[in-house]
């Protein structure tokens, strides 16, 4: 038995290539938790971009293969898939993961194996902070995705017309889970919240194996604030079918990552219905020229909707071919200092990464012109923007059991 | 006192239970005691009082003048006791000699490595009691004495003061007794102190200097083992007194259909042979009683015929081979087992546990046979809604009984009856079984090593002994035939 | 009102656990067996009944019945392909039979749980309650279907209670769990009364899995963690006792309740785990379990 | 013993172990070093099993404790990695003395339970302790024991190759003897005179050790420690199957039944998802059909000739 074992792994090793020729595609290695909303959102979006670039003749006569690595939502499954991607599949470079916690587990890596990997849907503030403080190692890692300060700020600038002029708010709990990305995007709430005259009367940071969350709700409703301010990824549909089936009359409004995708409204059979949520894009808002494109692509192509992942994604294959593009070989040192120079329109909007002395090394640039956050609505069965005005297709509507502050 | 052993007013309750009554005896060096008693008379409870298996309530173990009762079994062994088991479970993967090597070690934790001379030492063991020839086999590839024998070399090795044996020759061929018998014999001899255990006076008259006989957790008698089998209280609990053979009015047409014919039955329990050829048959409306010691098979024969233990050779009922049928259709089919164990629902009401019993019944037909079940056990109706755990001894008995009784039995299999119950009681399941004999047409086969129980109500009398049958005959013809080993 | 509060919540939760355990402890005292496979039957039941309540239409009444029919295939699947191979396996030695139907039904719920995950991704899917809305219960607010869920709850412990101590058929069972010999004496088949103790454990997982879905969604990364609750509850009121498991739900759903809501809904689970620590160490045999 | 076939055969298999980096890529390297950590944990969990008789359905409180430890040592104190996985592995020693004191008391299930229970305590402890500890995010550590697939796929098998080794010695040495009747029948074991109690306590603290050890060596293999990699009951379970599936009371096939399972999931990884699903429903159709696992099935083909 042991013997037979060996001899296929043995075979197994004599069977890799040596060495890639030029004709070869070239790989970008995909690593996610497919069976959860955020993850599998990204393969398909990647394998979307990689269709068009090689529709349109490829990047430098090569072919894109997407290589798609399950990791099980595991820190240590996503080790092992990127250490197979660098070493057996021989990627060029690695999309990977929502979760800021397996992103973490994996930057070290990329800078021990030189390995450009760009995250699109992680939000930590430390994936760009160890950039940062580290550069010479870890500069082969970028963020994709808004840091979580950034989120925050996002959701403060919609609240400053959303909660303060059109939900009359003044009060505010911070409901947050116990992870990685919400650290810094509490803080920044307890920061910009009052900031925009929401006093935050509370902060609750909850764990994400709860599965009742009826004390919870019925602790911030004897506080009495006129609004809940969120940051959930890793939970959704249960607060979410909880908040409804108890009927809380406080609003639900911020980041809840799972809301961001259509399988939502049929997972909480229509429980969805009121709550507020932030995206970097939306597929009826026009964020840039590329994304109602894409959403419809997308959805003509899964039959859902993508979740924010899946834009990110999308334009992470993008971003990474035109990087080899540029550069005329898939070096990682030559494709990081390309990657540097990206000045690229997207489905979320013009892409530029934060340079070394930015504390967000690698991140990317938010700020008016650049990528700007939106505000979504689940309403009815559909998602729609209620801000900024400019892109907006809508108006706020909560279902009947929510009492807006006066 | 020069006494090796010597153990006073030990008590050990379990429960509400009252196991062993301020017993107390005494072993010198050189010395073989028998504590004999039949199942159930809290003489294996001793034992493993005095092993520190069980902790006593009160009473002292004294080891060579050192109190050891109430102290963990590893710290009495070590303090020189050691217990040869009846049943032990041999490890897997372990060869004969690597047995006998674990009873040599130290109880050290750094035992890394064991010495040359504990390896030659267990050789010579092995030698002594005859596993020479088998030392580096496994276990699991050896007869039934020869695990035996394992269990005697680790005492050898143990090389305790004191030499506790359970039931040193259950199982045993008669040349393999006498081969054992010689062995515990030079444990006396090399100064050591023996307690053998077992049922009956008779397999270790032979081997011990004194014997201590027990009943129902109480001293009964000691002294020499024909002293002991002499003694009045030991004859009434084996025999139940006198022997008597009174005959029964024969009934028209009595035992001439053959009801039930076993032939051939051989049963393994591993590798222990616990039945071996036997033959025997059960016509319609018989009584027919096994008596045999306890372990000579009885309990075996009677799972085998209802199929709770795989078994070769032919079962016929009524004509019909039984194989291939499960325990239940043999049950349904008219074959009702009351066992020794009784098998009561505990935590359910006597009436509950009656119903079960009934419940193959329409239900007029079953509240009919309730009635006369009533009739028959009178305190079964007082007792109709008390749980089944709290009856005593006789009454549970009488449940067990009933129920199965409430079957409507062709054949009704009752396997020792009067397991552990007082005197009085058994008159009066005495009189109950006279009575169904009387008034009913059932058949019934009745396992007993109590004789005197078993012969009234017999029309024939088979005798099991040492797995096979060695006799079988009239009951009137039973006491000068087969009737002087049953003590 | 915080004090009502917790005992209306802590009471549907408590009634969901008992209903989830019983089961359970009902499986091990009639036949015993240990089944680790639990989570992922409830589980199973639940998404069925979502995916038939909504994507296939059959409406909430609907896709529960199927829900609850799902645990009840997903059982029976589980006692003819794992558990019975072991128990007439011959090559298996009988004292280790309990640490293979253990490993067995562990290796056969991951693999419910990866099928669940696979097919409908590990998201959590919430059942369609059957009644919507809210009522005012005392001044405390609360859903319709926290109601329905603590009175379907008791309405088939009831049964359950009826079924065992006032028909023959349940006093068989009963005597299974006591005696399993002395009912084969009895004429009846063992097998027979296994075949029944798993239809019902089928259809009190498949509705506990339904009800759960219905009051907080389940998802198939909780097959896990609803097993664990189950053991510990049936282990803290007495392994086959099934009114100890009945206490033992009371007990952990309330201390869960008072924890979240007067220390705080991130230690929840703590209290109870230490408790249970304590009891399996000052009372092996569980609150109400006789030695 | 040291002419027979089988020894020969161990040998050969270890010396083409030990020169797999010659021939394979890194990451065949990779997957093999992470089976080999889960091996000893594995193994080391099978000394307490087919040994001394006990289920523990806890590997991973042992293995979380010392990972933990380590971790922490290395992250905040920057001690070196050789002091941070001693300490480790002696915080899992004391961890599993706590544990098993008072556990050992207790059979079967009950056992089992407590075992389990330690491991959701400690999670929640390190939830709890978010601050320190790393909390749901886990923890990074700044060393590693090499970048490299070879060096680590040697640290990794000589890792095992001596744990086995030892664990393999000691199972079959006089006091693996004591511990294997006190597993099988704890009252004539302390009839013959041996401190059941004393023989198991001693085969938990050893079994903590290796599991302690592997544990840190894991993490600075991995180079980040998280409830999911060392703590999860998941990697327990895996643990237990893959023991139950190489063949109990072997030791060895502790080991074969973890590079089966980490191996059957790698080649079946092109189902993605599904890998798990038919991982465990061959491990399932092992345990049914052949209960004494890989090693039982050559035993068998053996005892027959």
């Amino acid at each position: 038995m042991r013997g037979g074992l060996l001899g296929a792994l043995l075979a197994a090793g004599l069977c890799l290539p040596a060495t890639a020729r030029a004709a070869d595609p070239i790989k970008f290695g995909v690593i996610a938790e497919t069976s959860a909303i955020g993850g599998a959102s990204i393969p398909k979006a990647a394998q979307l971009a990689a269709d068009e670039i090689n529709a349109a003749g490829g990047v430098n006569g090569r072919k894109i293969e997407i290589v798609v690595y399950d990791d099980h939502n595991s820190a240590a499954d996503a080790v092992r898939a990127f250490q197979r991607a660098h070493s057996e599949d021989k990627v060029s470079a690695v999309i990977a993961s929502y979760i800021s916690e397996v992103v973490l587990a994996l930057e070290p890596w990329a800078g021990r194996l030189k390995m450009p990997m760009i995250t699109p849907g992680a939000a930590s503030d430390d994936i760009t902070k160890r950039v940062h403080n580290d550069y010479d190692h870890l500069k082969y890692v970028f963020h994709g995705y808004l840091a979580s300060t950034q989120i925050a700020d996002s959701v403060c600038e919609a609240g400053k017309q959303l909660l303060v002029k059109d939900m009359k708010a003044k009060t505010a709990v911070v409901m947050s889970e116990d992870a990685a990305w919400t650290l810094p995007l509490d803080n920044e709430y307890l920061k910009c919240l009052p900031q925009i005259g929401v006093k935050v009367i509370d902060h609750i940071r909850l764990s994400p194996d709860t599965t009742d969350f009826t004390p919870i709700f019925n602790k911030i409703e004897g506080e009495k604030p006129d609004v809940i301010v969120t940051g959930i990824s890793h939970v959704g549909v249960q607060p979410t079918v909880q908040w409804q089936q108890q009927q809380v009359p406080i609003p639900m409004f911020g980041v809840s990552s799972q809301a961001t995708s259509s399988t939502f409204w049929k997972d909480t059979n229509g429980a969805a219905n009121g709550v507020v949520f932030q995206m970097a894009s939306a597929p009826d808002v026009a964020v840039s020229p590329k994304t109602i494109p894409f959403a419809k692509k997308y959805t003509a192509k899964y039959g859902v909707t993508p979740a924010y992942s899946g834009y990110t994604a999308y334009d992470d294959v993008y971003m990474f071919a035109d990087a080899i593009k540029r550069a005329g070989s898939t070096d990682a040192d030559k494709i990081v200092a390309e990657m540097e120079k990206t000045d690229y329109v997207g489905t979320l909007g013009r892409i530029v990464f934060l340079g070394r002395d930015s504390q967000f090394t690698h991140g990317m640039k938010v700020a008016p012109g650049y990528i700007t956050g939106l505000m979504e609505q689940w309403q009815d069965g559909k998602q729609v923007t209620v801000w900024p005005s400019s892109a907006g297709t809508a108006k706020l509507a909560f279902p009947k059991f929510v009492k807006l502050g006066q | 006192m020069s006494a090796m052993l010597e153990v006073s007013g030990l008590i050990k309750r379990f429960g509400g239970l009252v196991a062993v009554k301020d017993i107390g005896f005494s072993i010198k060096g050189g010395e073989i005691l028998g504590l004999i008693g039949p199942n159930g008379s809290g003489k294996s409870t001793v034992m493993k009082c005095i092993m520190g298996i069980e902790k006593p309530n009160a009473g002292s173990v004294k080891l060579d003048g050192v109190d050891v009762a109430g102290w963990p079994a590893h710290r009495i062994a070590r303090a020189g006791i050691g217990l040869v088991f009846q049943h032990a479970r041999p490890l897997h993967r372990q060869t004969v000699l690597e047995h006998i090597i674990l009873a040599l070690l130290p109880d050290n934790l750094l035992m890394l490595v064991a010495d040359l001379h504990v390896r030659r030492r267990a050789e010579e063991i092995a030698a002594r009691v005859g596993l020479a020839g088998v030392m580096h086999r496994l276990p699991r590839t050896l007869p039934f004495a020869d695990l035996r024998r394992l269990e005697l070399a680790k005492a050898v090795a143990r090389n305790p003061k004191v030499v506790l044996v359970d039931e040193p020759f259950a199982g045993l061929t008669a040349a393999e007794v006498a081969d054992f018998s010689s062995l515990i014999a030079s444990f006396r001899s090399e100064g050591h102190a023996v307690l053998l255990v077992d049922h009956n006076v008779k397999g270790v008259a032979a081997l011990v200097d004194r014997v201590l006989a027990m009943y129902l957790g109480e001293y009964v008698a000691e002294g020499s083992a024909e002293e002991v089998m002499r003694n009045e209280t030991v004859r009434r609990v084996y025999l139940g007194g006198k022997i008597e053979t009174a005959s029964r009015p024969a009934r028209e047409g009595k035992g001439r259909t053959p009801l039930l014919d076993v032939r051939g039955l051989s049963v393994l329990y591993g590798k222990a042979q616990a039945l071996e050829d036997v033959s025997i048959h059960v016509g319609e409306g018989e009584f027919v009683s096994v008596v045999g010691l306890n372990g000579a098979g009885k309990t075996t024969l009677f799972n085998a015929i209802s199929g709770l233990v795989p078994s070769t050779g032919t079962v016929s009922w009524r004509g019909e081979s039984l194989g291939g049928r499960t325990p239940a259709q043999i049950a349904r089919g008219g074959i009702v087992q009351c066992p020794e164990s009784r098998e009561l629902f505990g935590d359910m009401t006597v009436r509950e546990n009656l119903d079960l019993g009934g419940q193959h019944n329409p239900p007029a037909e079953a509240t009919r046979l309730i009635a006369w079940l009533f009739e028959l056990f009178p305190i079964l109706q007082e007792r109709q809604g008390q749980a089944a755990r709290t009856l005593s001894g006789g009454e549970q008995q009488m449940l067990a009984i009933g129920r199965a009784l409430m079957m409507q039995p062709k054949l009704l299999i009752l396997d020792e009856p009067t397991l552990g119950l007082a005197p009085v009681i058994l008159e009066l399941l005495s009189k109950t079984l006279e009575r169904l004999r009387q008034t009913t047409d059932i058949t019934v086969l009745l396992g007993e090593q109590n004789v005197t129980f078993a012969l009234p109500h017999a029309d024939r009398v088979y005798v099991l002994e040492h797995a096979r049958v060695v006799w079988e005959g009239d009951p009137a013809r039973f006491a000068e035939e087969a009737g002087s080993g049953y003590l | 009102m915080l004090g009502l509060q917790i005992l209306i919540d802590g009471f549907a939760i408590s009634s969901l656990y008992a209903l989830g355990a019983i089961g359970f402890t009902l499986m091990f005292g009639v036949s015993g067996v240990l089944n680790l496979s639990h989570g992922a039957i409830m589980v199973v039941a639940a998404v069925v009944a979502w995916l038939f309540a909504g994507s296939y239409g059959a409406g909430p009444y609907g896709g529960a019945l199927v829900g609850v029919l799902a645990g009840v295939v997903t059982a029976f699947a589980t006692y003819l392909l794992v558990v019975r191979p072991i128990q007439t396996s011959r090559s298996i030695p009988g004292e280790e039979k309990e640490i293979f139907v253990l490993t067995g039904t562990l290796l056969w719920g991951i693999m419910l749980q990866e099928a669940v995950a696979y097919l409908f991704t590990n998201n959590p899917k919430t059942v369609r309650p059957l009644l919507p809305g809210v009522v005012n219960l005392l001044g405390v607010r609360t859903p319709t279907n926290e109601i329905v869920t603590a009175a379907i709850s008791w309405a088939a412990i009831g049964l359950l209670w009826l079924l065992v101590n006032r028909t023959r058929t349940g006093k068989t069972l009963l005597a299974a769990s006591i005696n399993p010999r002395g009912l084969t004496l009895l004429g009846f088949e063992l097998s027979r009364i296994y075949i029944l103790v798993w239809a019902i454990y089928g259809v009190l997982a498949g509705l506990a899995g339904v009800l759960l879905g219905a009051f907080l969604g389940v998802s198939s990364d909780n097959a896990g963690t609803l097993t664990a609750s189950a053991f510990s509850i049936v282990v803290l009121g007495g392994l086959g006792s099934v009114s100890g498991s009945l206490v033992a739900a009371y007990v952990v759903g309330y201390l869960e309740t008072l924890t979240a809501y007067l220390i705080s809904p991130s230690i929840r689970t703590v209290p109870v785990l230490l408790l249970l620590v304590v009891v399996v160490y000052l009372r092996p045999q569980g609150l109400l379990g006789r030695r | 013993m040291l002419k027979s076939p089988k020894f020969i055969a161990t040998m050969v298999i270890l010396v083409v172990m030990a020169l797999l980096p010659l021939g394979v890529g890194g990451y065949i390297l990779g997957l093999l070093t992470l089976a080999y950590y889960y091996g000893v944990i594995a193994m080391a969990w099978d000394l307490l099993f087919g040994f001394a008789g006990e289920v523990n359905f806890g590997p991973t409180f042992l293995v979380g404790t010392g990972a933990y430890t380590a971790a922490m040592l290395n992250h905040y104190a920057g001690w070196p990695i050789p002091v941070c996985l001693f300490v480790g592995a002696v915080a899992a020693v004391v961890g599993g003395a706590i544990l098993a004191v008072p556990a050992l008391r207790l059979s079967g299930p009950y056992f089992g339970l407590v075992t389990l229970v330690a491991v959701l305590l400690l999670q929640n402890f390190i939830v709890l302790f978010a601050g320190t500890t790393g909390g749901e995010i886990g923890l990074d550590i700044p060393d590693v024991l090499a970048i490299d697939a070879a060096p680590n796929y040697w640290y990794a098998f000589g890792f095992m190759v001596v744990s086995g080794g030892l664990l393999y010695g000691l199972a079959n040495s006089p006091v693996g003897l004591i511990l294997q009747a006190s597993g099988q029948d704890a009252i004539e074991a302390s009839a013959l005179g041996f401190n059941v109690t004393k023989h198991k306590l001693a085969a938990f603290c050893v079994s903590a050790l290796f599991s302690g050890l592997a544990g840190g060596m894991l993490i600075f293999y991995l180079g980040t420690v998280s409830v999911g990699t060392v703590v999860d009951l998941t990697i327990g379970v895996q643990v237990i199957i893959a023991a139950v599936l190489g063949g109990r009371r072997t030791i060895l096939g502790a080991a074969i039944g973890s590079i089966f399972l980490i191996v059957a999931g790698e080649i079946l990884r092109p189902l993605g998802q599904l890998s798990t699903f038919v991982v465990s429903a061959i491990a399932l159709v092992v345990i049914l059909f052949f209960p004494g696992g890989f090693l039982g099935i050559l035993q068998r083909g053996e005892g027959r000739s």
